[in-house]
């Protein structure tokens, strides 16, 4: 047991360093980390993250795990690891590209057509082109199969028709990746077709969503008559389903890889400066033990990442543990956030940069908190998949899925 | 026994439900919390021809010399409809201060104008972060001039008047400051709940008079507080009763894997947890409703105990309230966000619900020992 | 609002606290209460609890709500809590008729012959004969219709088979109540029928269940081929839900009205005893936050239970509220029982009366506790309860409701 | 990166689980607890024989040389066995004791018998009701001899020798006293958990000799605390992963409403919330043994995370294993009852979680600091 990199990841990660060395400006590791939640991107943002990923495909460090073929580097996902652990101690772009490099362009390598993947991968991987993912609708969160837009064969084409939501990024992608329904009488997720579609396609309008932090990171998306060449269908008609589950399963690896442990110490710093009682905070018994308890979980899930990593470094496959980061680490950041407000007493109601501590980050953070619990699954949901894909416990009654679609109860019964 | 209210009083508590039903659907909230106004200025003259502003006010002070029973229950209707209004800290804190510590002439010549919603008052006690309750103000009274700084103040910019704990001598006093005075600077706080207002007051050498007994202003600000707490417990309960039942209607019309998201078992349960939060501290409310109408020796512990509990229950429908609702629940145009940061101000601004547990259990410990 | 008697309820209150002065001695209220679940009770507590009841009887203060024709004082439901409240204040034997007046009595009177209520109501209600509930079994706990119990009718008996549990009493009381399947082709709660069984029956085994925490106040009771007359039979022949729902309606009422909130000051002066950091743990931060949190629930729960006590000295019926005292008084107990052994640190892992504070009471309610979160309905039950019931949510998809109960699953299908 | 166990090591593990589940099923536990004897004497000779008791003790000491590592997941076996044995108390406290502390002598006379089992070791440190780390102990060395009374000892009963923190001079020091000599008393005490023993002793002039620097008593036990914490950590998260199979396996096999209990959604969320514990759990025990076994300076912070997240998680294991057996779960005759009792044994011997928090955050100040 050591936590040291074996010979060849030690390689690896001395080259990266160097070309990163040489390449981007390192960050200050005392600076405090921003809103966890990205605020809607300017134009500025995006030159510079395409110009950053063309700089990487270029030097030969984009998309590492891809095979060759596709534009990747055909590495291991323990190189790829490495090279992220190193490029997070330099000031980069935000990651604009994590949706299509992690979920979209794996789907196509698995069910694209040969014309699919040679006119889209090599482009995604070098960031030229931006992708989104258009799956949820207003009434299919959760349940992501209980989609509704509908798609209907038109000669060579198909027309869409319907209403997506929480797309992030899509009004600065060029592609989108899309579930719609093509079949209301077969059963919820037998009557479903995955396509690629093209953002600036005619029909397509696109609204930021406000969060109630005030920022707008996703959207929703509209579709009237929009046509898809049959020429982007990936996977067969009706196979949607099994195609976008492809795409989640590969969201898992993405979202369970980054669990964000920061932010103990500066919530530390804040018990040193907060008062209680005319003491300082961390002076309080209750408070220490909250601390404490704080970071025995963090500590946890850091560790648990850990054990995650030596499976990959060893070429195993990762163990259950990996399910855990998001269940616990959506509500712990909630907490931390809510225990720093109120550390600050009346004060901590307020947002005002001067007065408050740490210049209001943590009523930003405690306003952002909510919606961690939510994107991406709910806790609900992760603990169903915990319960179910674990430990195997048994899952839900399921009235709904084996009646045609259109038969599904949407709503209450109307009087 | 009879530890429930009277018909009479559930006929007030009506009669501001419909009031404010009508006159403060939850836009009247968002309006204030996305404009530029610091409250509702015409929902605040509506308030006051009620005869909200003053129920618990003598007549002889231009109040309606109903009670305190009267006064909680329309605090609960404020907090069921998140009205954007300086009610708290004008109605409970600086009528309050007046009633327990104010001359004669004190009295007469500000009640009838807090009552009639003229002027605006509020209680200025807190100096930065910390707690509530600062045990030696840094602002001081000193030849009858306060002069110092007073941060987070309720409604502090929209007030006319604040009653505030300053340094006089060796000890604390409670000193009345006209907030139009020479001398006083108000800079608006950007809250977090921005249809409840915040505010920083300055004070440099600013006339004020004494408030009660010299030297006792820590005893009276308690006595103040405790009171607060509990008309303050009702608007919290309030709050937390609507949130849950907005969220059970939402639950039972959103459906998911052809069923309503509220037969889930994990949810139906979230909603008991939820239910006997609130029952609790409805429970805890009352009681504390009681010890202050009857002015009694239970006030100081009953009004922790009321404090505390609608500060949990509040917080807690409100973060359910967002999670129940999923994704629509975390975006501006729901309402889940206006119970999010109401809940979380009125469970600071008299003081975190662990400055109220402490201070709970000092008054247990000294009960213990008598 | 106030807590005062009215005129009636004071002269009430005055006329029973004379009676009880004149034949009770009274409790000291320093004195730390006892286990919280009896230990097995012994012939001279029997005797003596049996006394009580013929002296209560006679001097017109038993059964208070029951009509005077069944040997009841016709009274309100305000005037017997306003003696239980006196009579608590006396030491008096354990309460082992609370089944037998408080659901079984109530359940005849409803649903029994008038035979049946002439032979039974006056002797039950004079305690002459103590009575049990047999409805639990192994494989119906949660799911009490779920019983497989049976009776098949000869002649003019019916003959029982099965096992029951978690019998209170059962050993010594000389009748019990008992609901057993007569139809196992009907629908699960469509084929149960009610009766009066005789204890001292030929085939009737009891064997008493020992706790966890060594005590036994529950038993196992086995039937083989007890014979019970047609005469004893309470209700229709397939009419066993019903009356069986009318002793658990009753059984909600009798556990509702005993919510116990002592303890808090002992757990106080425990906080004051123990020691943290060498300080009194009272002393420390963390500890009073826990207290406060303690005191704060249980004054709730006090409170509540005043506000159903309004309602029924007002002649109204209780709101919702009354649900919540053992959902949130089970867990709390177990809470204050493991605050209390933590507190003593690692002597708390003892149970040396003379080592520990309070002389090992604490471990005793550690040990005690897990079974009031189950006993007369989990924690889980009880939610559902309120979620269903109280709040009207949707109640669980049901597969086994409408199937013959012999088809409904009752373990994993075999392999 | 390789922040796992080598296959070496697995394979031990796997030999040990194998040996206790043919030596040690639940009912060696059960018959120890219900019975006279204070460990299970086969076993803990069984123990020995398997090389356990010395895994981490170097050959020269009569050990097997292996290592801390491989001595983790054998109290993790121990753990999920309930085995009945002064393990922690002789293999872990007084070995690791010796190892920290004692002089050339001391090791060589000792510890050869420690592995063999034919003697058992303990560590006293508490005095009574409070923290296990006492600040100045009452008990005293003077001239050689110890006098006072320390309580609870684990294992004390059984013990043939133990390191006792006594008073010396203005200071600590860590005493080794053979419990067979005159004057020691040793009174066994009612144990919340029968199979684990603990007794109070009693000194009245013993000889004893001093282990490590005089004066040093106090960092030496902080030392073998920290140590035997990791120990225990693996012992505690191999009872809560039994608790845990053990529960699934009950609730897939208990059916109510024609389904089986874990089909219900309540439930399987409490299942999740246990494994996530029981694996945030293990991932800190995993680094602290990575401390322990590279002997660094990450040990003391470690220590704390691996004791409080491992105390925490058998705790809810054992509650949530009653809980969800329902009935039968509260009976003597099913097993649950033997975890909630090992469960809150082990989450106190060595001093409560409440006790490790605080510990913990001095630290971290004292790092952060540094």
């Amino acid at each position: 047991m050591d936590f040291n990199d074996t010979a060849e990841e030690a390689a690896y990660r001395a080259k990266a360093r160097a070309w990163l060395d040489a390449n981007a400006e390192p960050v200050d590791p005392n600076e405090p980390s921003g809103d966890p939640l990205a605020e809607r991107e300017d134009d500025d943002m995006i030159r510079s993250a395409k110009a950053w990923q063309a700089k990487k495909f270029d030097a030969g460090w984009a998309c590492i795990t891809w095979p060759k073929e596709y534009g990747g580097q055909g590495g291991t996902t323990m190189q790829s690891v490495i090279f992220n652990q190193e490029q997070s101690k330099f000031k980069t772009p935000p990651p604009i590209y994590t949706i299509g490099h992690g979920m979209l362009g794996p789907t196509i390598m698995t069910h694209g057509t040969p014309e699919q993947k040679t006119k889209h991968l090599r482009t995604m991987a070098r960031g030229e082109e931006i992708w989104c993912q258009l799956f949820s609708e207003p009434a299919a969160g959760s349940d992501l199969a209980g989609l509704r837009s509908t798609a209907v064969r038109d000669g060579n084409d198909w027309v869409l028709n319907g209403q997506k939501i929480w797309s992030t990024g899509a009004h600065f992608s060029k592609w989108g990746m899309i579930v719609v329904r093509t079949d209301p009488n077969a059963a919820k997720h037998a009557g479903l077709t995955y396509f690629i579609l093209d953002m600036e396609s005619k029909g397509i309008e696109i609204r930021p969503i406000k969060q109630i932090n005030g920022g707008s990171g996703f959207n929703e998306v509209f579709y009237a008559d929009v046509r898809v060449p049959d020429s982007n269908r990936v996977g067969a008609v009706g196979d949607g389903w099994r195609v976008a589950l492809t795409t989640l399963m590969n969201e898992r690896v993405a979202i369970g890889a980054g669990s964000a442990t920061g932010g103990f110490r500066h919530l530390l710093k804040l018990a040193r400066d907060a008062k209680r009682g005319g003491r300082p905070a961390i002076e309080d018994s209750a408070v220490r033990q909250k601390l404490a308890e704080l970071w025995v979980t963090q500590q946890g899930l850091k560790y648990t990442g850990f054990r995650t990593l030596s499976a990959l470094s060893q070429g195993k496959i990762p163990g259950p543990e990996g399910s855990i980061g998001k269940a616990v680490g959506a509500p712990m950041a909630q907490e931390m956030a809510a225990l720093a407000v109120e550390l600050q007493g009346p004060l901590g109601a307020t947002r005002d940069a001067a007065a408050t501590l740490h210049e209001g980050l943590w009523q930003g953070m405690w306003l952002a908190t909510p919606g961690i619990r939510i994107a991406g699954g709910t806790d609900e949901i992760l603990k169903n998949i915990i319960a179910e894909r674990v430990l195997r416990l048994p899952p839900e009654v399921r009235l709904d899925k084996d009646m045609p679609f259109r038969d599904v109860p949407t709503g209450p019964p109307s009087k | 026994m009879n530890f429930d209210f009277s018909d009479d009083q559930k006929l007030i508590q009506k009669t501001a439900r419909d009031y404010l039903a009508q006159h403060a659907p939850l836009s009247v909230c968002r309006r204030v919390l996305e404009g530029n106004e610091r409250y509702d200025a015409a929902l605040w003259k509506g308030a006051a021809e009620m005869g909200w502003l003053g129920a618990a006010v003598p007549e002889e002070y231009g109040g309606s010399g109903l009670g305190h029973l009267e006064l909680v229950l329309i605090a609960e209707e404020i907090g069921r409809s998140l009205a954007p209004i300086p009610f708290s800290s004008s109605a409970a804190l600086a009528t309050e201060a007046l009633l327990v510590a104010g001359s004669e002439a004190q009295k007469k010549k500000l009640l009838p104008r807090l009552c009639s919603g003229e002027l605006i008052g509020t209680l200025a006690v807190a100096e930065g972060t910390g707690d509530f309750d600062v045990a030696t103000p840094g602002t001081r009274i000193e030849g009858g001039r306060v002069t110092g700084e007073k941060l987070p103040v309720s409604d502090g910019d929209v007030a006319g008047i604040a009653l505030v704990l300053v340094r006089d001598g060796s000890g604390a006093s409670l000193a009345l400051v006209d907030l139009e005075a020479p001398g006083v600077t108000r800079t608006s706080l950007e809250s977090l709940d921005p249809s409840r207002s915040q505010a920083k007051l300055g004070f440099s050498n600013v006339p004020a008079e004494i408030v009660g007994a010299s030297g006792k202003g820590r005893e009276i600000v308690s006595k103040v507080l405790d009171r607060a707490a509990v008309v303050m417990a009702f608007e919290q309960l309030g709050g937390a009763q609507r949130a849950l039942d907005v969220t059970r209607d939402y639950a039972l019309g959103r459906y998911a894997f052809g069923r309503p998201i509220a037969s889930f078992q994990a949810l139906k349960h979230r909603f008991a947890d939820l239910f006997c939060a609130i029952e609790l501290a409805r429970s805890n409310a009352f009681y504390g409703a009681w010890a202050l109408s009857h002015g009694n020796d239970e006030l100081p512990l009953a009004a922790c105990g009321a404090r505390i509990a609608a500060t949990d229950a509040f917080e807690l429908a409100a973060k359910d309230m967002i999670q129940i609702h999923g994704g629509v629940g975390y975006t501006w145009e729901y309402d889940c966000h206006l119970f999010y940061r109401r809940a979380k101000l009125l469970g600071l601004v008299l003081g975190s619900a662990s400055e109220w547990r402490e201070k709970l259990m000092t008054r247990l410990e000294a009960r213990e020992a008598a």
